[in-house]
Formats: structure tokens, C-alpha cells, sequence
């Protein structure tokens, strides 16, 4: 019914930031600021960058080159690093994986290769950008729908409280743990104050190993696609032993395998094949 | 409905069920009709307070006939489970007089938890076996004995028993009562700490000796340094009062 | 039933009552119905929230067959200014979907979503229970704190319970609140829900159908198409899971 009405909430057009970002030179050039982060220019997440440039092309998302995205996305991040821009870790973990998938797309493939072929994981980066595709255009239903309190509208005069709960209180699950955790943080001393890092932590490294490798299945190369895209000459070094440290407590975890074939050579990761959450049941 | 002042089902003697549109003959003006009544219908339903003749026509298109619109939505809910009645010159819809007793029933007010009471029960849930004394701890301010007794009544709070400790302190716990309100299959149900944290309700800065307890998913398991509560124990804190020999 | 939206013509003088009455036979039980419908009238209606099945079991006659009264009362408000709709398990009566129009008044601002917001929302709602390492899964970045606690705040998003898996991670879903602010009877009636799940994107891993698309796997497909994504209907989605051949 109300499907086509304009609704001034949410969604209406991309702002496409990117063509500012590509044509407006000028702008970025003259950013001096090198905390900009990317994020803040529009995109929610590399996967929606990705479906941007996906647009570009022209064509379904299913006869995409993929090749050519992974290309773009790789120059896109490039320039970002030229300009001094901070992109978000997701944006750089993204970079790593097209970096992999870029490198298997264009190689041979090998007879004893494990893992994912090219053309599976570029089916996988197709799948998701459908799937985010397609949550986005059902949020637009969604709210594109009669809602209650905008178009429809409910008794404006109730005549008689309907208890339902028979409590006399009331109160939701959301109260109460916005009223915990409001006490406790109060309560607790919170006087620590969190410095620009110019360090990677250990748990920073690991969140960003946990998600690379959850999309790995394949030995990697640490240094060659993590460390490359992931950090700037500065925090290279911190880079690498955070990363190395968190690595191998994911291979004591069970999580990740590595491998070294000579002293000092390099050190390559992949996933350990865990079964992961089951598939999520739907109504 | 009993409560409606001067309001009177609104008669319009002489007109008998649906004669307004019955009088027309033109079928374009039995729709125009027909559709009007509808908006009359939904601004009626939807104001928080009885609609004036004069707000009705402001809203409405201007060739529309108030009087006949209001006297077919009048016949309509005529012998309906809810009327239209009249409010000096404004229109409320009301329950039928002859229900009105369905409307008092268990008209139970629902009152909001204080913020006090909501963070003593939620340190009770999260922290449970946990004492008075504990729980000042926890929220660094005194608890007062009414918000412990409120959330007792409610049904949401429970003695579970006594600190073996001197002084023997009684342990506070919660009760099915409370899982059901909250939706909650169990007491492990309650987000921990990275949970709360994701979901915004936490700061994500806190000290790294901050935790969040996880509570035993057994409620009726006493911990080790609890004792069940003995009707001794219950009479002596005023809940039970002394058994009368029965029969 | 909760589509409450054709503007179509509307007949009110003839039909008063719905098929229910006519479906009985003994007057009596006519009469029985009448008078169980216009109790349910007046009790939904007077209440601004839906009414439970269960409520309105409490409240009425045992003999009632709610159900039938239910459905008697719903096509009786089908094309009226004001519609009887389900919401989940309970019942509300809320104005017609094609009056917004003339409710402007009315509409109190509605918080703006943000396009994260929006996401996220459609995700727990077509993806339920899921927990927030599977949102970011789906939308490739980290949720930012406060997205889920204004979901939450709404009302839209609870917690529904934890996942059986290791961590037992807490499980997001939608409420009935959701459901009400949306016009949705039920979860399956999310737009474009069936196709979704047809179309395997609804699973958190990639469905073993969806699988690497080979050259010419489609031979109708133009090959010079330059249909713009923006295009795409949920339903072409569809499309891409190779059909079973039929025998």
C-alpha cells in the first residue's frame, strides 16, 4: 500500500561519496587531518564501498567482474593511503582478502592447491554483496511500510488500562540492563583514558586475525597480505608482533595453523577448520 | 464509559439506521458520502479528545455535509459494542454503556519501576546469592528496605536464605516470576559483560578489572556458604506468621 | 486482514454484518455471536495496544469461539476508517492504512533512522535469531555502539535468548511492538521474506547451491544488459539458485 509514498526517513538516495572522493580532488588533497577516517565520508563498511563500486559497473551483481572490483577496491584503499586518509582496520582486512582473492584469480591454479579456488571465493564476495544488497533494499520496504504513529494511528483515547501483565510494575528486560550497566559504570572508577594508539594491541591484532582468517582457509603469507595492507610504515613492527603474538595464541586456541619452512622464512597462516555457528533458523 | 459527563449517544431522532445514505439517490454522492464517513471515522478514532464540529471541517473537503457524515457514523455504531457520542458540540467514540463493565475489571495501574528499584534488582539478578550489605556495596548508596519490599511484592525478588556468616544475613535471589517478565528461559540469559558491551548499554573503556558476574544457573542451588531459610527464620522476619492449628 | 488499504468503494448501509452471522443457522446462536462480537468491539477497542487472544479469552464467556468473533469482527471493519489488524498473537484496532493522508496531524516525529540503523534492523528481522557476530558478518564491518541500544530503546529489538553454540552468544530479535509499528501480522510477513529465503540469502553461510556461476549457466540471460542494480527486484534474486531439473 504505502510502498510508493516519498518517506523522509532513511534511505532515500546514496549520497555516492565516492564520486566526491574521485572527482573533488581538491578537497582531500588540501585534508592535512590524517585522522579522517573513510567511514565518516558515507560508506557503512568496506562490503558497502564494495557494492558502490559494484554499481559502477553497470551490470547484475552476479555477472560482475570481480576481478575488476577487487582492482578498484585495492586502488581505491591505495589512494586513500596517498592521501593520508585512516581507513577503518574492517576496510584494510577487506583490502588483504581481495588482495588473496586478486593473487588466486590471476595464478594457474595449482594441483595440490587446498583450499578455495579463485572462482569459489569470488562466488563467496558475490553472495555477500547480494545478501547486504538485499538486507538494504528490505530495510527500504520496511520503512517505506504504513507505520504505526506516521500513517496509522492507534485509539487516541484508551478507556481502561488492559492489564495483560499481571504485574503491577513494569518494566523491560532493556530497563533493567540499561539501569545495571548505567549503576555499575558509574560506580566503577573510570578515570583511564585511552591515548591515540599508535600501537596495535594484542586484542586489537587479534580481532583483525580472527576475522581475516575466518574468510582464509588457504596458507597465507602473515607479512605479505596482512601487515601490507594493515599498517603504515610507522606501526609495522608493532604490526607484526602483535599480530605474530595473537597468531599463535590462536593456533594454542585451535583456531589457526602456521607453518615456517625455513629459519627466518616466511610465516604462513590459514584457518584451522572449525565448524563455526550453525546456520541461523529462520521463522 | 460510566465516566462520560454529558455525553449521550448521539440521536438523531427521526433518522433510523443508515437512511442518510438510503436519501441519496446519485451513486457518485453515496461514495463521496461514504468515503467522508470513513475520515470522520479515523479523526474521531485517532484524537485524544472529543473532536469539535469545527475540526472536523477543517479537515475535511469543503463540500462535505458534517451533520450527515456524523448522523450515518452515529447509526452505524448505533447498536454497536462501541458509540458515537456527543460532547457538547465535539464526538468521542465510548464503549457501549451496557459493556461498561467489562472496562473496570482488573483496570490494574501499571506503575514504572524506579531507578533505584530497577538497579537493586538488577544487581540482585546479576549478583544473586547477594545480601543488603553487598548490594550497598555494589551501588555505593544505601538501599531502603521499601525498594527491597516493593520488588519483594512484585513477586521479582525472593529470600533464598541466610549467609552462613556471622550475623547470618539474609541472601536475596530472584524468582521464576521474574524470568517470565523478563522473558528470560534462565538466569544465564542475562548478557555478560562483552555482550553489554555490544550492544552499546556499556562503555567499552572500562577498567579491565571491571567484570560482570554470571550467574549460577541453578537459582534454587544454595551456594556453599548459604543455608536454607527455616520457618523460624521466616516468622522472625515478619513473612510467616505464626501457624494457627488448622482444622 | 492487516492490509487495511483499498480505497476502494465502500458500502456501508447493506453490509452490517459480516458472513460469520449469516454462516448460523439457530438464532440463538446468531444472537450469541452478536453479542460476543460487540463485547470483543469494545474491548479491543478501547485499549490503544493489542489485546492478547489470551486477554480476551480472560475477559470473555467460556462458550466463545474467539476465532469465529474475530474474524466476524475483522471483515466487519475491512473497508471502514478504522481496521481490526493482528499484530503477533493479539489484536488492535488502528485507522486505515490509505487514510494517512488525512492524519498528518496526527503523526508525531518519528526518530530518523540511520542508514546503519535500518540495516541492522532489517537484518534482525529477516535473519532471527541472530547474534551480533553474525550481523557483522552479513554487513561486513562492526556494529557501532548505540546502533543496537536505539533499536532496543524503540522497542523494536530484544534479546530473545543465547545461541547453543560455544560462547553461547546472546540472540537478537524483533518484538511485538515491531511488528505493531510496521503493520506486520507476523515476522512471516516481512516484504520479500519468501524470495529471500528462496534465493538462500537468508543463511549466514553460502548455500551449496549458490554456487560458482558459470559461463552461459544462463542462456536467456541478455548479454548485453545494462539494467542498473538499483533494478533488481527480490524476487529476480530468486532466480540465482539453480533450478532442480524437472524430471
Amino acid at each position: 500500500m504505502g510502498t510508493e509514498q516519498t518517506n523522509d526517513s532513511a534511505v532515500a538516495k546514496d549520497p555516492s561519496p565516492m564520486d566526491r572522493l574521485w572527482t573533488d580532488d581538491t578537497e582531500f588533497a588540501g585534508t592535512k587531518d590524517s585522522s579522517l577516517v573513510v567511514d565518516v565520508q558515507g560508506f557503512e563498511g568496506p562490503l558497502d564501498l564494495l557494492l558502490h563500486l559494484a554499481r559502477g559497473q553497470k551490470v547484475d551483481l552476479t555477472r560482475i567482474s570481480v576481478l575488476a572490483l577487487a582492482e578498484q577496491y585495492l586502488e581505491f584503499v591505495e589512494q586513500a593511503r596517498q592521501l593520508r586518509l585512516e581507513l577503518a582496520a574492517d576496510y584494510l582486512v577487506m583490502a588483504a582478502w581481495l588482495a588473496y582473492l586478486k593473487s588466486k584469480l590471476l595464478l594457474p591454479k595449482q594441483e595440490d592447491e587446498e583450499g578455495e579456488s579463485g572462482e569459489e571465493l569470488a562466488a563467496i564476495l558475490q553472495f555477500r554483496l547480494k545478501r547486504l544488497e538485499a538486507m538494504r533494499d528490505a530495510g527500504a520496504k520496511l520503512v517505506n511500510r504504513n507505520r504505526l504513529g506516521r500513517d496509522v494511528f492507534t485509539r487516541g483515547m484508551p478507556e481502561a488500562v488492559m492489564v495483560e501483565k499481571r504485574s503491577v510494575f513494569s518494566a523491560s528486560l532493556y530497563d533493567l540492563l540499561t539501569a545495571y550497566a548505567g549503576q555499575r559504570q558509574r560506580t566503577a572508577v573510570t578515570n583511564v583514558r585511552i591515548e591515540k594508539r599508535a600501537v596495535w594491541s594484542l586484542s586489537d591484532a587479534r580481532g583483525i586475525l580472527m576475522r581475516l582468517i575466518g574468510t582464509l582457509s588457504d596458507w597465507t603469507a602473515l607479512e605479505s597480505y596482512l601487515v601490507d595492507y594493515l599498517s603504515t610504515p610507522e606501526t609495522r613492527n608493532t604490526a607484526v608482533a602483535s599480530s605474530f603474538a595473537a597468531s599463535l595464541e590462536l593456533v594454542r586456541e585451535g583456531r589457526l595453523e602456521m607453518r615456517q619452512t625455513e629459519v627466518f622464512g616466511a610465516l604462513y597462516l590459514r584457518a584451522r577448520n572449525t565448524q563455526e555457528t550453525g546456520e541461523a533458523n529462520h521463522v | 464509559m460510566s465516566e462520560g459527563g454529558q455525553a449521550t449517544a448521539v440521536e438523531f431522532a427521526e433518522e433510523e439506521h443508515g437512511d442518510a445514505l438510503d436519501m441519496l439517490d446519485n451513486p457518485a454522492e453515496r461514495l463521496h458520502l461514504a468515503e467522508a464517513t470513513r475520515m470522520v471515522e479515523a479523526i474521531i478514532f485517532s484524537s485524544d479528545e472529543p473532536v469539535s464540529r469545527r475540526a472536523l471541517q477543517e479537515r475535511l473537503p469543503d463540500n462535505v455535509d458534517i451533520d450527515l457524515v456524523v448522523s450515518e457514523l452515529s447509526s452505524i455504531y448505533e447498536k454497536r459494542g462501541v458509540n458515537l457520542v456527543r460532547v457538547g458540540d465535539a464526538f468521542a467514540f465510548r464503549t457501549a454503556g451496557d459493556l461498561s463493565f467489562l472496562m473496570t475489571r482488573e483496570a490494574v495501574q501499571q506503575r514504572k519501576l524506579s531507578r533505584a528499584a530497577l538497579e537493586v534488582l538488577a544487581i540482585v539478578a546479576y549478583h544473586q546469592p547477594v545480601t543488603r550489605a553487598e548490594m550497598e556495596e555494589i551501588r555505593g548508596v544505601e538501599t531502603s528496605k521499601g525498594t527491597l519490599d516493593t520488588l519483594m511484592e512484585a513477586g521479582w525478588v525472593r529470600m533464598r536464605g541466610r549467609r552462613k556468616t556471622p550475623g547470618r544475613p539474609v541472601t536475596y535471589g530472584t524468582s521464576e516470576v521474574f524470568l517470565d517478565h523478563f522473558g528470560l528461559a534462565e538466569i544465564r540469559d542475562l548478557p555478560g559483560l562483552e555482550e553489554l558491551k555490544g550492544a552499546g548499554l556499556l562503555s567499552s573503556r572500562m577498567p579491565t578489572s571491571f567484570s560482570v558476574p554470571t550467574p549460577n544457573s541453578d537459582p534454587d542451588a544454595l551456594a556453599d556458604d548459604e543455608d536454607p531459610l527455616t520457618d523460624i527464620d521466616l516468622e522472625e522476619l515478619g513473612l510467616l506468621t505464626p501457624r494457627a492449628q488448622d482444622d
